[in-house]
């Protein structure tokens, strides 16, 4: 083993040799450095192999061999040996990256480089103050010259900025360290924590000093103007050492101190990481400027790990996990994002679109985005898991909170960011210019950030591999994108049959599940057989796709809190992914996003509340929880209903669903939205007898107004697929409002509407989608008489909104008898008239989609269109085969799910006759219905057949005034603006006022961050007097 | 006599920060750093000194009187003395390359980065 | 309340931060214990008189060490400046009339100035002074060669030369504490070097060697710097 | 004897600094400092800190001004 102490003698050594070389010997030197820093990272990365296997303890290492305190002494335990490896790794890489760049400033450069990295490692390493203070002095030095690689008059000012806080910030070490000394008569950190220096005033206030300043090392808001600018100004390949690197030793340094202080110390340390963490990405969300960007949010990540590292007597056990696994995830994904910026060389991030050139980088740039934000399956979801959990179950909810609010602040920039990158308007023709020393670095921290991902599962309870076996075939479908779609289509159908093979019998026994895991999985192979219709590759489709399905089926075979938050947030993304793919879906694609990750986090902390109470992590200890019970059903609930789309979380919806591509939309409006549904219903099940009948009072009004602004606000769309979208939030009210009612027959109810939704509007995306790319339009004023053209989607699109509309025969009656019984038997009848009234309206727009589609007058460049292909038919009428089977045999599929819920609830249908239910008020007949009315209607066309000889046909004409066009011809279309006398008389009642109410909040939000930017002023003094205030203010709120 | 001398120390190292905080110029800037550190490096020299007590040099001369001052402080003011230069270098360095730019020396018109 | 009374006040407030510190000074009668610790055994354990070099050269070689490694970054990063743009490096400096008497007596000076130099870091381990002090005399005669000589240009590859050897000497010696010692870096024990009769000049182990080398060291790097400065004097 | 030395060291540091930082021209603020410094060095040899003495006199006081007065120097030529 090479001792560790050889990091300093090669680095050193290395740095003065290279003054030998002239400017004709770079290329050697450049080699030697790369050489050189490669047996750096050899060297800790031994130890580290060797900690791991245990085969070594923690090393003192004692200079010129002399015991600590009378010489300086190193350590290298398991700690130090993990942040070595990962500052030497990152150094190295970043040699690698700057490679050319190093080369040509010349051999001082790589000097300078080279004892940087030494530098941050003799500081992770030392146990001794003043040498901690000469190293890192080395290091701002180093760091200062580091800053003006990049040759221009803004980073010649940032590099003084830094010098002078540096400065000051150092001189108040020195003082506090000879204090230190004074009192504890040892500069060694292990004597100086023994010597208990803390318990006078003065040695309160030496220690203060030093961990104040090392605090301020870490660039904490706001006293970070100066950090800020090193990000913005420097290189970015110099970006990510200081933002992965030195922020590492940094931290690690906090780490090693605060025990000088003792136990008092952790408390303050939490409040400036949370401050950092929250203030940080605040500010940044009104960010332009890509660095700077990522400058922010460095600082915002580095202080929520300084919060952790402040949380370690509370995290007790767990803590080691959670921090490194925060730690290595910036660490991991911001070097990254950094290099990323130094290939794509521009400052805005709305001009990052270029990424889209190039689709590794652009798949990177994506998972070092989801890594940042803690999705799965990176290490930061886990370690945000369990710190949330961990900070619930010791009472420190004020923190989860803020640490929650911090990180929805960072995903607002960074979806921000996303959007753009993914699809802005591409402006230019330049390509990227790709080096593979710069390519290399970036794939391999990507590479890095999923292997961590992966091996974090063993530390987290309920965590298993088996969740990585979708994402297995996820990357397997990314890398073979170039084959054709239908390749792939039928890949991925296969695929998804074998899993759902796979997993089934996981759900078989549970009935609930059962009915979800046919939704799932059995309606996700049906839409994806949509996609035979699409030509060329369709890049990106398919791992997105199979991303969302594989959340779902994780929520469905989950039985752990961990597990169901793991495929939900999964889902999350997959489905962003789909969504944002439509031509005009950034805006809305940002939006469900941003409801998305605001839902999952409420999500997150009623599961810890759960756990707090449960004690355990199984999905059904939520069934008898003791305490924190209304909190955690409230929380979960709204969790819930972001996806569900209840009235107030709503407004992502329409724009979400109406531009998505034709297939998506039938994927995430019929299956996508009843993982909400799924997630209520488990929820009221578990936990809706132990909580009060407020609440779910409280939900039954959300339901019934959802429904009745859904369908109100459909029945005004002129936009066909954005109708069928409203439609789509008006139907889970109803399945909110029945599900809420917390009786057998509201939920027979609410079972019938997950069904009947899931197939029709299945049935009615895809059929309207396959439309809309026929017609060209989504506007039904400029569709009209398809009806002879598409006869087949004509009946489909009818048999839609029969049942829909809740119209007899089929199985959307059976719904409806279900649901007035239940509302009349649990006495909700306000709400009750409501949903009615909400129901009658859906006949309105139903009627309004159907007419304007396929009645009326064709249009002329409508003349050549032909019939849906059967890639979209097919699926359609396996659907409609659905519709039918359910309406005429209701009682094979309701009569399980009754005998289920009596478990639950008094049973108050019964089953008794032979397709017969009955409950107090009444009695329905399914396939007696069906038989009765289908005769009917046979009768009826066939008499009117009968009579068809008698009827005049007319001609088509155009629509002209005094041989004038209409100056706007859609004014005098029949569908359009249908309802103008409704809209005038209720019409209020849509009125944007929740979307207003979202816009005011995030304004204000930004507001917020705009006034408080305006700390940083730019003045490299004012950054100093910030330096001096935070430590005032520190002095006083610690020990004042 | 110590008594004095850390108080010299201090005031020193305050009024050098008050320097570096207050001037616009920036080699005044620069010379408030050079205050602050001398007076931090008189304090830290005062720490180590013992009443009555010799330069820690043990020839002759020094062992007559037998009671010296401790090295340790003094070693690492040294030390300090040494990287306060080579700061200062580097800052001046910084200075004169930002006046060629802008030919100011006036640091609110160093304010290109901000927010 | 004016700009500058603000400033004050918050620095009075720091003032008022530190106090608790300066007020808990009370003098000192003995000796903390590693103060103590190197007037026992400090001579007996590297054989140098002057206890502050066995503490910077050997007790605390690392920060030595790291002090070192400072001016040579601080003279690195500086001579970045220089490659910023090439006009800037003026092959003459403006030309000033220099007298007779400034001239002629560099001339004798300089040589004086550099062996008293050499003095002083050679007899580091036993007066005061040591590599620090001689390389900032040799660094002042340099000044005076410019001072005294307009066409006076720093060799850059001897500087260069002179700073890299007695860096590597440095780190060598130091790494050869570590091979032979049984990895004690910076050892002053090194074989070969012998300790001597304490109080003469050839004792102490390696620490005249390590000193002499460092005082060549920072002399350079000082050279380095001022070296830069005076360059970058240029006529436009 | 040496408490009043070393108060008379200390006001004449205090106007030093004043000087320092006070003073409109750049080099008296810069010569101040170097005073400043040099005090200092005697206050080391009172502290019987010869070692530190030497160096402050020599780094501290000698080639800091010289420093401040090259860079001073290259100012005026840029200006001028």
């Amino acid at each position: 083993m090479v001792g560790p102490i050889y990091i300093i003698a090669i680095a050193l050594g290395l740095a003065f040799f290279l003054g030998f070389f002239g400017k004709s010997l770079k290329d050697v030197s450049a080699f030697l450095m790369l050489a050189g820093l490669a047996f750096m990272t050899f060297i800790s990365g031994q130890w580290l192999l060797a900690f791991f296997n245990g085969s070594v303890t923690t090393q003192e290492i004692f200079t010129a061999g002399f015991r600590p305190p009378y010489s300086i002494n190193l350590r290298m335990g398991y700690e130090e040996a993990v942040m070595t490896t990962m500052i030497n790794v990152i150094g190295f890489l970043g040699g690698v990256y700057m490679f050319k760049r190093l080369k040509e400033v010349g051999n001082s450069a790589m000097s300078v480089f080279i004892v940087l990295i030494m530098s941050l490692n003799v500081i992770v390493m030392t146990r001794d103050l003043f040498n901690l203070f000469v190293f890192v002095e080395i290091g701002s030095i180093a760091t200062a010259g580091m800053i003006i690689l990049e040759k221009n008059s803004k980073s010649l000012q940032a590099g003084l900025k830094y010098l002078m806080a540096t400065g000051v910030i150092s001189g108040l070490l020195l003082i506090g360290i000879i204090f230190a000394y004074y009192f504890a008569g040892s500069l060694n950190i292990d004597g100086i924590i023994t010597a208990h220096v803390g318990v006078t005033k003065a040695g309160a206030v030496a220690v203060f000093l030093i961990i104040a300043v090392l605090v301020l090392e870490l660039k904490p808001f706001p006293a970070n103007g100066w950090g800020l600018d090193v990000y913005q100004s420097a290189k970015p390949g110099f970006g990510a050492i200081v933002s992965a690197a030195t922020a590492t030793a940094g931290l690690y340094v906090l780490y090693k101190v605060l025990p000088m202080g003792g136990e008092t110390w952790y408390p303050y340390i939490v409040l400036i990481g949370l401050i950092t963490f929250v203030g940080s990405n605040l500010v940044g969300t009104r960010q332009k400027d890509a660095n700077r960007l990522l400058g922010y949010s460095s600082i915002g990540q580095i202080g929520l790990v300084m919060t952790v590292i402040g949380l370690q007597p509370i995290l007790g056990s767990k803590f080691s996990f959670i921090a490194f696994a925060l730690l290595l995830n910036h660490y991991l994904a911001k070097a990254g994002l950094f290099w990323l910026s130094g290939i794509i060389k521009k400052e805005k991030i709305s001009d990052w679109y270029v990424l889209r050139k190039n689709k590794a980088l652009l798949i990177l740039f994506v998972i070092f985005i989801f890594a940042l934000i803690g999705f799965p399956p990176f290490p930061s979801f886990f370690g945000k898991y369990e710190l949330i959990m961990s900070l619930v179950s010791t009472e420190n909810i004020w923190i989860a909170v803020l640490i929650l609010l911090g990180s929805f602040a960072e995903g607002i920039y960074m979806f921000k960011w996303l959007g753009d990158v993914l699809k802005d308007e591409d402006q230019t023709e330049e390509s990227l210019n790709i080096s593979w020393n710069k390519f290399i670095p970036i794939v391999i921290v990507g590479v890095s950030l999923l292997a961590a991902g992966f091996y974090s599962t063993p530390y987290v309870e309920g965590a298993h591999y088996f969740y990585f076996i979708p994402l297995g075939f996820i990357v397997f479908m990314g890398l073979i994108d170039f084959l054709p779609a239908y390749v792939k289509n039928t890949l991925s159908i296969a695929g998804m049959t074998y899993y759902s093979y796979i997993i089934y019998p996981l759900v078989e026994g549970d009935l609930m599940r059962t009915i979800f895991f046919v939704i799932f999985m059995i309606g996700g192979i049906l839409t994806l057989i949509v996609g035979y219709n699409k030509k060329g590759k369709r890049e990106g489709f398919y791992p997105v796709a199979l991303m969302m399905y594989a959340g779902l089926a994780t929520i469905l075979t989950s039985d752990s809190m961990f597990g169901f938050f793991f495929g939900w947030e999964l889902m999350t993304a997959g489905s962003y992914f789909l969504i944002i793919r439509g031509k005009r879906s950034k805006p809305h694609a940002y939006s469900y996003m941003l409801f998305s990750v605001a839902g999952a986090y409420l999500i997150l902390l009623g599961f810890a509340f759960a756990y707090t109470s449960a004690g355990t992590q199984d999905l059904i200890a939520l069934k008898d929880i003791a305490v924190y019970t209304t909190l955690a059903y409230t929380l979960l609930a709204v969790g819930f209903m972001t996806k569900t789309a209840s009235l107030g979380l709503h407004i992502w919806l329409p724009g979400a669903h109406g531009e998505a591509e034709s297939d998506v939309s039938p994927m995430v409006s019929a299956i996508l939205l009843k993982a909400g549904v799924f997630g209520l219903m488990l929820l009221f099940l578990y936990m809706g007898q132990q909580t009060g009948e407020t609440l779910l009072f409280v939900l039954g009004w959300v339901g019934a107004f959802t429904a009745l602004v859904g369908n109100l606000a459909a029945v005004f769309q002129e936009d066909a697929k954005r109708l069928l979208a409203y439609s789509s939030i008006g139907q889970l009210g109803y399945i909110l409002f029945a599900i809420a009612m917390m009786t057998q027959l509201g939920w027979l109810a609410g079972f019938t509407y997950v069904i009947n939704h899931f197939l029709f509007k299945a049935i009615l995306f895809i059929v309207v989608g396959g439309i809309v790319v026929r017609t060209g339009t989504h506007n039904l004023y400029q569709m009209g008489g398809l009806l002879k053209k598409m006869p087949f989607s004509f009946v489909a699109v009818l048999i839609g909104i029969i049942t829909l509309a809740g119209i007899p025969p089929l199985s959307g009656f059976a719904g409806k008898w279900l649901f007035y019984n239940a509302v009349v038997l649990k006495g909700w009848y306000i709400q009750g008239v409501i949903v009615f009234f909400a129901g009658s309206i859906a006949f309105m727009y139903a009627f309004k989609l159907i007419h304007s589609i396929f009645l009326g007058q064709l249009k002329d460049n409508h003349r050549n269109i032909k019939e849906l292909s059967p890639a979209i038919l097919i699926p359609a009428y396996i659907l409609i085969g659905g519709i039918i089977y359910f309406s005429a045999y209701p009682q094979n599929v309701l009569e399980p799910i009754g005998n289920m819920l009596s478990a639950y609830f008094p049973a108050t249908v019964d089953w008794s006759g032979d397709g017969l239910a009955t409950t107090v008020l009444s009695y329905w007949n399914g396939n007696a219905v069906l038989i009765i009315i289908v005769t009917t209607f046979i009768l009826v066309l066939a008499y009117l057949k009968l009579i068809t000889g008698k009827t005049t046909k007319l001609e088509q004409f155009n629509i002209a005034y005094s041989a004038e066009r209409p100056f706007r011809p859609e004014t005098t279309h029949v569908s359009y603006n249908m309802f103008a006398g409704l809209n005038k008389a209720i019409g209020f009642l849509i009125a944007p006022g929740i979307t207003r109410f979202w816009k005011n909040i995030s304004d204000m939000v930004l507001d917020l961050a705009g006034f408080i930017r305006r700390l940083y002023s730019g003045n490299g003094q004012v950054y100093a007097v910030h330096i001096i205030i935070y430590i005032v203010i520190f002095y006083f709120i610690s020990l004042g | 006599m110590e008594y004095i001398i850390i108080t010299i120390g201090f005031a020193l190292t305050i009024f050098g920060l008050y320097g570096i905080l207050s001037q616009k110029n920036m080699i005044k800037i620069i010379i408030g750093f050079s205050l602050f550190t001398t007076g931090i490096n008189i304090v830290m020299v005062a720490i180590g000194f013992i009443r009555g007590g010799t330069a820690p040099i043990l020839d002759e001369a020094g062992k007559e009187i037998g009671k010296y001052v401790d090295p340790l402080p003094q070693a690492l003011v040294l030390t300090s003395i040494v990287i306060g230069l080579g700061v200062t270098a580097l800052m001046l360095a910084y200075v004169m390359k930002l006046y060629q730019d802008k030919k100011s020396l006036n640091i609110n018109d160093y304010k290109d980065l901000k927010w | 309340m004016g700009k500058k009374t603000m400033i004050a006040l918050i620095t009075l407030a720091l003032a008022f931060v530190i106090y608790p510190l300066y007020q808990s000074y009370n003098g000192s009668e003995t000796l903390k214990d590693v103060g103590q610790y190197y007037i026992d055994n400090g001579v007996e354990e590297t054989g140098a008189q002057n206890l502050v070099t066995s503490v910077v050269v050997t007790y605390r070689g690392l920060d030595t060490l790291g002090e070192v490694t400072i001016l040579f970054l601080a003279a690195s990063v500086i001579s970045f400046f220089l490659s910023f743009s090439k006009n800037d490096r003026i092959k003459s400096r403006s030309i000033r009339s220099v007298t007779e008497i400034l001239t002629t007596s560099t001339q004798v000076l300089v040589p004086m100035i550099f062996m008293f130099g050499v003095y002083i870091f050679v007899n580091g381990h036993l007066t005061p002074g040591g590599g620090f002090q001689g390389g900032a005399v040799i660094a002042s005669g340099i000044i005076l060669m410019f001072l005294s000589n307009p066409r006076f240009k720093l060799s850059h590859k001897v500087i260069q030369f002179v700073e890299s050897t007695s860096g590597i000497v440095f780190v060598l010696i130091g790494a050869a504490g570590a091979l032979m010692m049984d990895g004690d870096f910076l050892s002053n024990k090194i074989p070969g070097f012998g300790f001597g009769e304490v109080g003469s000049i050839i004792s102490a182990g390696a620490i005249p060697v390590i000193y002499t080398f460092l005082g060549l060291k920072v002399g350079a790097e000082l050279s380095n710097v001022l070296g830069v400065f005076v360059e970058s004097q240029s006529e436009k | 004897m040496l408490i009043v030395l070393a108060s008379v060291l200390g006001i004449a540091s205090m106007v030093g600094a004043y000087f320092a930082i006070h003073s409109k021209s750049l080099t008296v603020a810069i010569i101040a400092t170097g005073v400043v410094s040099l005090i200092s060095s005697i206050l080391f040899l009172l502290l019987a800190a010869p070692d530190v003495a030497m160096t402050e006199a020599s780094i501290g006081s000698a080639l800091t001004s010289a420093i401040f007065f090259l860079t001073l120097n290259k100012i005026r030529q840029t200006n001028g």
